[in-house]
């Protein structure tokens, strides 16, 4: 079994309107020295062992599926697990 | 003129679609799965709203995946109608064939009520039976409709007259009150507001007719533009 | 991690934390096993006898109420209640509490309780085609209530706009008593094309038990005792209990159901949902209205996680999840029709003629139990009922002080009881389908029925103020007022579903207040011959032993007969004259000046002449009818003064009346009146059907401004102030 | 400037409905190797030097605003940033 952990983020170009909010909603609970707030998501993906062009497929996932190429981009880790 | 209604799991105005090209302007109309893999025949696509594959991940992303598509991207290629409202719009940004992409609205939240759209172009096959600048009512009902693109592609949908269909007010934060575009050619415009849902006044509004009937009137007579 | 044996469950009384009482634990191990159940057995019993599932606490009350009229198809028992609309249709509605699951999670918890009732509807083959939501919190005052109310109200819409069934209504009030026991009740609406409707029955041997939806995890187990449990600070660790809604899988699943129920109907015998207590409650309510037994065989039950017990999958309250009886000979054409639906479908077991309920779980015997004793069984309790100390000294009339009539005026405004809910109810999507007439707003909400002139109204309505300052003048006005939401829509009252949230019924003075309310609705059913066809009761709605004030919920249908009947709240067109039908006394107790003056509601109710009442709905229905009425909004919080701003407010007009009443009369919140405008033409007709009992106030004026003279008192109020008082609380608040 | 990233998961035990459709995608787009997908959040929050407790406010802000505690659970990096 491979574990894969993507991140996918927006681009520093793009606002983004749910960290915003969230900024605000750490000043308004007493947190003022939050100066900035980005908000992305989070894929844990696991493959059966036999994945053979790993590094491929998952870029393929991302591009196609899991990232907005307009608006998002991703890195990702790949972890061996038991 | 035939229309194909594509449904994918999740869609949930195919049928308000499906009433607006029957009942509203007396067309053909056939529900058509997301797992075809052929749409001829049809004179022209139809995407409807609702929420493809609950739009979980992103609205419209899993959507653009499905068997379906590829004869969305060939009949459109092949200049015929491709219209896609609200989720529609979502999945076509997502496929590539209009440029941008819809997120969150300002607001954070879903909003559904009636608003006042100008209508920025009247010269393609969805809105010439508008007048320039005519204000319509069309009601929307989204939680991702902020319309969103880069400076450059702005310049170009605005240099072509791309624009369709402009907020009275603004009313998610899309970028310059952007609520429908089309594609370079003009044949596939997608839009956030539901023209579907204004075609009887008796449900508080007929203005979504005339894009129908502007289909219709192109198909029998060409477009004048 | 071993399960106790029967033995240790008796010795260390583990049934109690279950919620079985010494008693019943004694009537299932003497009386009907003859033997200590085992552990798995033990769950099933508790969560079958608990409240929500059994009803033992509230039985005797509910009989109380009519559940039989001309058009009624099916009533209580089923999935949800029936009623004839003619021409072959009928309409298939309930409501259901999500109260504790909203309180724990709200997103969720509202979330799920919108997935639960919209599958009672579809399980009986009919087409959901509206929802409402009544939810009461306490005061915006703090971070918690408005995340609550942020959530509670996303977890709605979002289930609702997801799955495509339009809100079309319901209310939204703060109170006090709600801070810590928030209400969340939601209803469905479904449509039926055909009355061949399904029982959910699991009847004739060897017929096979179906299994469709998404898989079965951990979650939500033990969560139906929990809704009939008082709640604590000491009870968080309760928070496993949460369950996630899907409405994605959820429409497939009602896409499928209503087709397999409408099209298939030979294949299938029985189709119910898997709701509070999952497996147990749905299998065994099938297997015993049928009077079968049941054998099922856990290993078949699709599954999330690992090493789940018997116990654990029978309890699971997983969401999304469908039960089906079928026949055996169409078993391949079951499975393949959910496949073409990409839902997992499997056959978990078969219906038997023992009476049994036998489960099998890694080839082992789990349950060996008569399966009619999990519902038929169960003790009922005869609670008694003590008239609360608070109702001493209540002969007062209560007299609102008028320091400032404009600022008495405002205030009521920006109550945020009667303030503008559209900041909330519009992230609801009301209009998908293309069938909603009148959209949240308005008195009632409207859906027509496409291909006929019929549509129908539909309102959510309590007034627990009422209620709690008398429980049965309190029950008779709840369903007054939803009844008068109806009737100002255009519509003939059909039928009634509820939602009776209380506090804990064994505390004698709730149950008065329990028993006296329902009294109040069933008289008011009987007299105007609407019956009470679904419903649900939420108790123990506590918080440290304080308990929310009785909250009997009032979801009714009506039916408008011809969709040109349809009649909304706002005025329509300057000029027009304005009417108060009915008289107006003075009416302070319970009222919401009393709340705003004293900060709390008291005094005793006058009495309701139910004969007016009937007659003012019959008057207003003839005007509709004759086509006379450009508006009509019935008078319920905040008087005249609330009812008249409102109608002006949606098309920016304003009016300029002249009253006989005087300035506090106009906060009076007198029952059985209607404020209605006509065009001026119309004035002979309108009064020869009004007779008397009415006063021409005045007419609708388009210069914005609110042209006020009582008897004793006059003044001008700009449209724009009043409005922005009314439309901007909410927001303001949740900020 | 301190950059604090956080990751925000479902709970095992709680059903990742939108993992589940994301999985289903990656088959269909022909990644039958995919054996489960797990969906999450990811936020970087900027904190200002002067931050004196920042442990303490991170966990308070994940607890109560981030992360919802009947269904989620998070963990985090602290990292300096230029
Ligand atoms: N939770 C809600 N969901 C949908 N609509 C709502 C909700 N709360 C209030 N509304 C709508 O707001 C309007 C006013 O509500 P309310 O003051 O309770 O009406 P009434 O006093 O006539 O019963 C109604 O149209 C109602 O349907
Ligand atoms: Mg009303």
């Amino acid at each position: 079994m491979i574990l894969v952990k993507i991140y996918v983020t927006l681009k520093d170009s793009v606002v983004d309107v749910q960290g915003e909010a969230i900024k605000d909603a750490t000043h308004t609970m007493g947190y003022p020295n939050v100066s900035e707030v980005r908000m992305g998501k989070y894929f844990e993906l696991k493959f059966d062992d036999n994945a053979e062009h790993l590094e491929q497929d998952v870029d393929e996932i991302c591009d196609g599926l899991l990232a907005n190429p307009n608006i998002e981009s991703y890195r990702y880790e790949i972890a061996e697990e038991a | 003129m035939k229309f194909a209604v594509i449904v994918f799991p999740g869609s949930n105005c195919d049928m308000d679609l499906y009433y607006a090209v029957s009942k509203g302007i007396g067309q053909e109309a056939d529900l058509v799965s997301y797992k075809e893999e052929s749409l001829d025949g049809y004179d022209g696509i139809l995407i409807p709203g609702g929420f493809s594959y609950g739009d979980y991940l992103r609205s419209g992303a899993i959507a653009s995946h499905a068997p379906i598509i590829k004869e969305v991207i060939r009949l459109a290629n092949e200049g015929k109608p491709v219209l896609g409202i609200c989720n529609g719009f979502q999945i076509l940004t997502e496929i590539g064939l209009l440029p941008g992409t819809l997120t969150n609205n300002r607001q954070n939240c879903f909003i559904c009520k009636q608003v006042e759209l100008v209508v920025e172009n009247n010269k393609t096959i969805f809105t010439n039976k508008y007048n320039l600048n005519e204000k319509i009512i069309i009601p929307i009902a989204h939680g991702e409709g902020r319309y969103y693109c880069d400076e450059a592609t702005l310049r170009e949908l605005n240099e072509n007259n791309q624009v369709i269909f402009r907020y009275g007010q603004n009313i998610n934060g899309s970028v310059e009150e952007i609520a429908g575009i089309t594609n370079k050619q003009g044949n596939v415009l997608g839009m956030m507001p539901h023209p579907e849902r204004a075609i009887e006044s008796i449900l508080g509004s007929d203005d979504g007719l005339k894009l129908f009937k502007s289909m219709l009137e192109t198909q029998k007579n060409g477009v004048h533009i | 991690m071993s399960e106790p044996t029967p033995a240790q469950i008796k010795k260390e009384k583990i049934y109690q934390t279950w919620g079985l009482s010494d008693s019943e634990y004694k009537l299932i191990s003497e009386k009907i096993l003859g033997r200590l159940p085992n552990y798995t057995e033990t769950g099933l019993y508790s969560v079958m006898w608990s409240e929500h599932c059994s009803y033992k606490n509230s039985k005797k009350v509910l009989r109380k109420l009519p559940n039989d009229s001309s058009r009624v198809l099916a009533g209580p028992g089923e999935d949800a209640g029936i009623i004839d609309i003619g021409d072959n249709q009928a309409v298939v509605f309930k409501a259901e509490s999500h109260n504790h699951p909203s309180a724990v999670e709200p997103y969720q918890g509202a979330a799920t309780g919108v997935g639960g009732i919209i599958r009672d509807i579809f399980s009986m083959g009919a087409t959901p085609i509206a929802l409402l939501d009544s939810l009461k919190f306490g005061p915006i005052d703090n971070d918690q209530t408005k995340h609550l109310v942020k959530e509670v109200v996303a977890g709605i819409g979002g289930y609702g706009n997801c799955i495509g069934i339009p809100t079309i209504g319901g209310e939204i009030t703060f109170e006090k008593c709600y801070e810590k026991n928030p209400l969340v009740n939601a209803m469905c609406i479904g449509l039926l094309d055909n009355t061949q409707f399904k029982h959910g029955q699991a009847s004739g041997n060897n017929n096979l038990i179906v299994y469709v939806g998404s898989t079965t995890g951990r979650d939500g187990i033990h969560g139906a005792t929990f809704a009939s449990d008082e709640f604590s600070n000491k009870k968080k660790k309760q928070r496993s209990a949460v369950q996630v809604g899907n409405p994605f899988i959820e429409k497939l699943l009602m896409d499928a159901c209503v087709e397999i129920i409408q099209e298939h109907s030979d294949w299938i015998l029985g189709v119910q949902d898997m709701g509070a207590a999952g497996l147990v409650s749905s299998t065994a309510e099938m297997a015993s209205k049928a009077q079968s037994g049941l054998m099922l065989n856990l290993d078949n039950v699709p599954q999330r996680e690992a090493d789940m017990s018997a116990y654990e999958m029978m309890l699971s309250e997983s969401q999304e999840r469908m039960v089906l009886c079928i026949k055996p000979e169409f078993e391949d054409a079951v499975l393949d029709f959910f496949e073409a639906y990409n839902l997992d479908a499997v056959i978990i077991g078969k219906v038997t003629s023992d009476k049994q309920y036998k489960i099998y779980h890694q080839n082992k015997l789990v349950v060996d139990i008569p399966i009619d004793s999990l519902t038929e069984d169960v003790p009922e309790y005869d609670h008694h009922g003590i008239k609360p100390a608070r109702f001493e000294n209540d002969d007062t009339q209560f007299e609102p002080e008028l320091e400032s009539f404009k600022e008495s005026w405002m205030n009521i405004l920006k109550s945020p009881s009667i303030a503008s809910k559209s900041y909330l109810y519009e992230t609801y999507d009301s209009q998908v389908k293309s069938n909603t007439v009148v959209r949240p707003g308005s008195d009632a909400g409207v859906v027509r029925i496409r291909g006929t002139k019929k549509a129908i109204a539909a309102t959510n309505d309590s007034n627990s103020r009422y209620v709690y300052v008398d429980p049965y003048i309190g029950g008779q006005i709840t369903v007054l007022e939803a009844a008068r939401n109806i009737v100002a829509s255009g519509g003939i009252p059909v039928g009634i579903t509820d939602c009776l949230n209380y506090g804990n019924p064994e505390d004698p003075e709730i149950f008065w207040e329990l028993d006296q309310s329902v009294q109040g609705i069933a008289d008011v059913c009987n007299k105007f011959d609407v019956p009470v066809i679904s419903g649900n009761v939420s108790l123990y709605n506590e918080f440290n032993k304080e308990a929310i004030y009785p909250s009997p919920m009032i979801g009714m249908v009506g039916l408008i007969e011809d969709i040109s009947h349809i009649t909304t709240s706002s005025f329509k067109n300057s000029g027009d004259l304005i009417y108060l039908l009915g008289s107006t006394g003075n009416d302070f107790n319970g009222s919401e000046i009393q709340e705003q003056q004293l900060g709390t509601v008291q005094g005793k109710l006058n009495e309701i002449d139910l004969d007016v009442e009937l007659n003012n709905q019959q008057l207003i229905l003839k005007a509709i009818k004759n086509n006379l009425l450009k508006s009509c909004h019935d008078l319920s919080d905040g008087g005249l003064v609330a009812a008249i701003s409102e109608s002006a407010f949606e098309n920016m007009l304003g009016f300029n009346i002249q009253t006989s009443l005087t300035a506090k009369q106009m906060f009076s919140e007198t029952q059985s009146r209607y404020l209605v405008t006509i065009e001026s033409k119309d004035k002979k007709s309108l009064e020869k059907i009004f007779k008397d009992n009415f006063e021409c106030l005045g007419f609708v004026t388009n210069d914005s401004v609110f042209s006020i003279h009582t008897s004793d008192n006059e003044m001008d109020i700009e449209l724009s102030e009043a409005l922005s008082n009314w439309k901007e609380a909410i927001p303001c608040l949740m900020k």
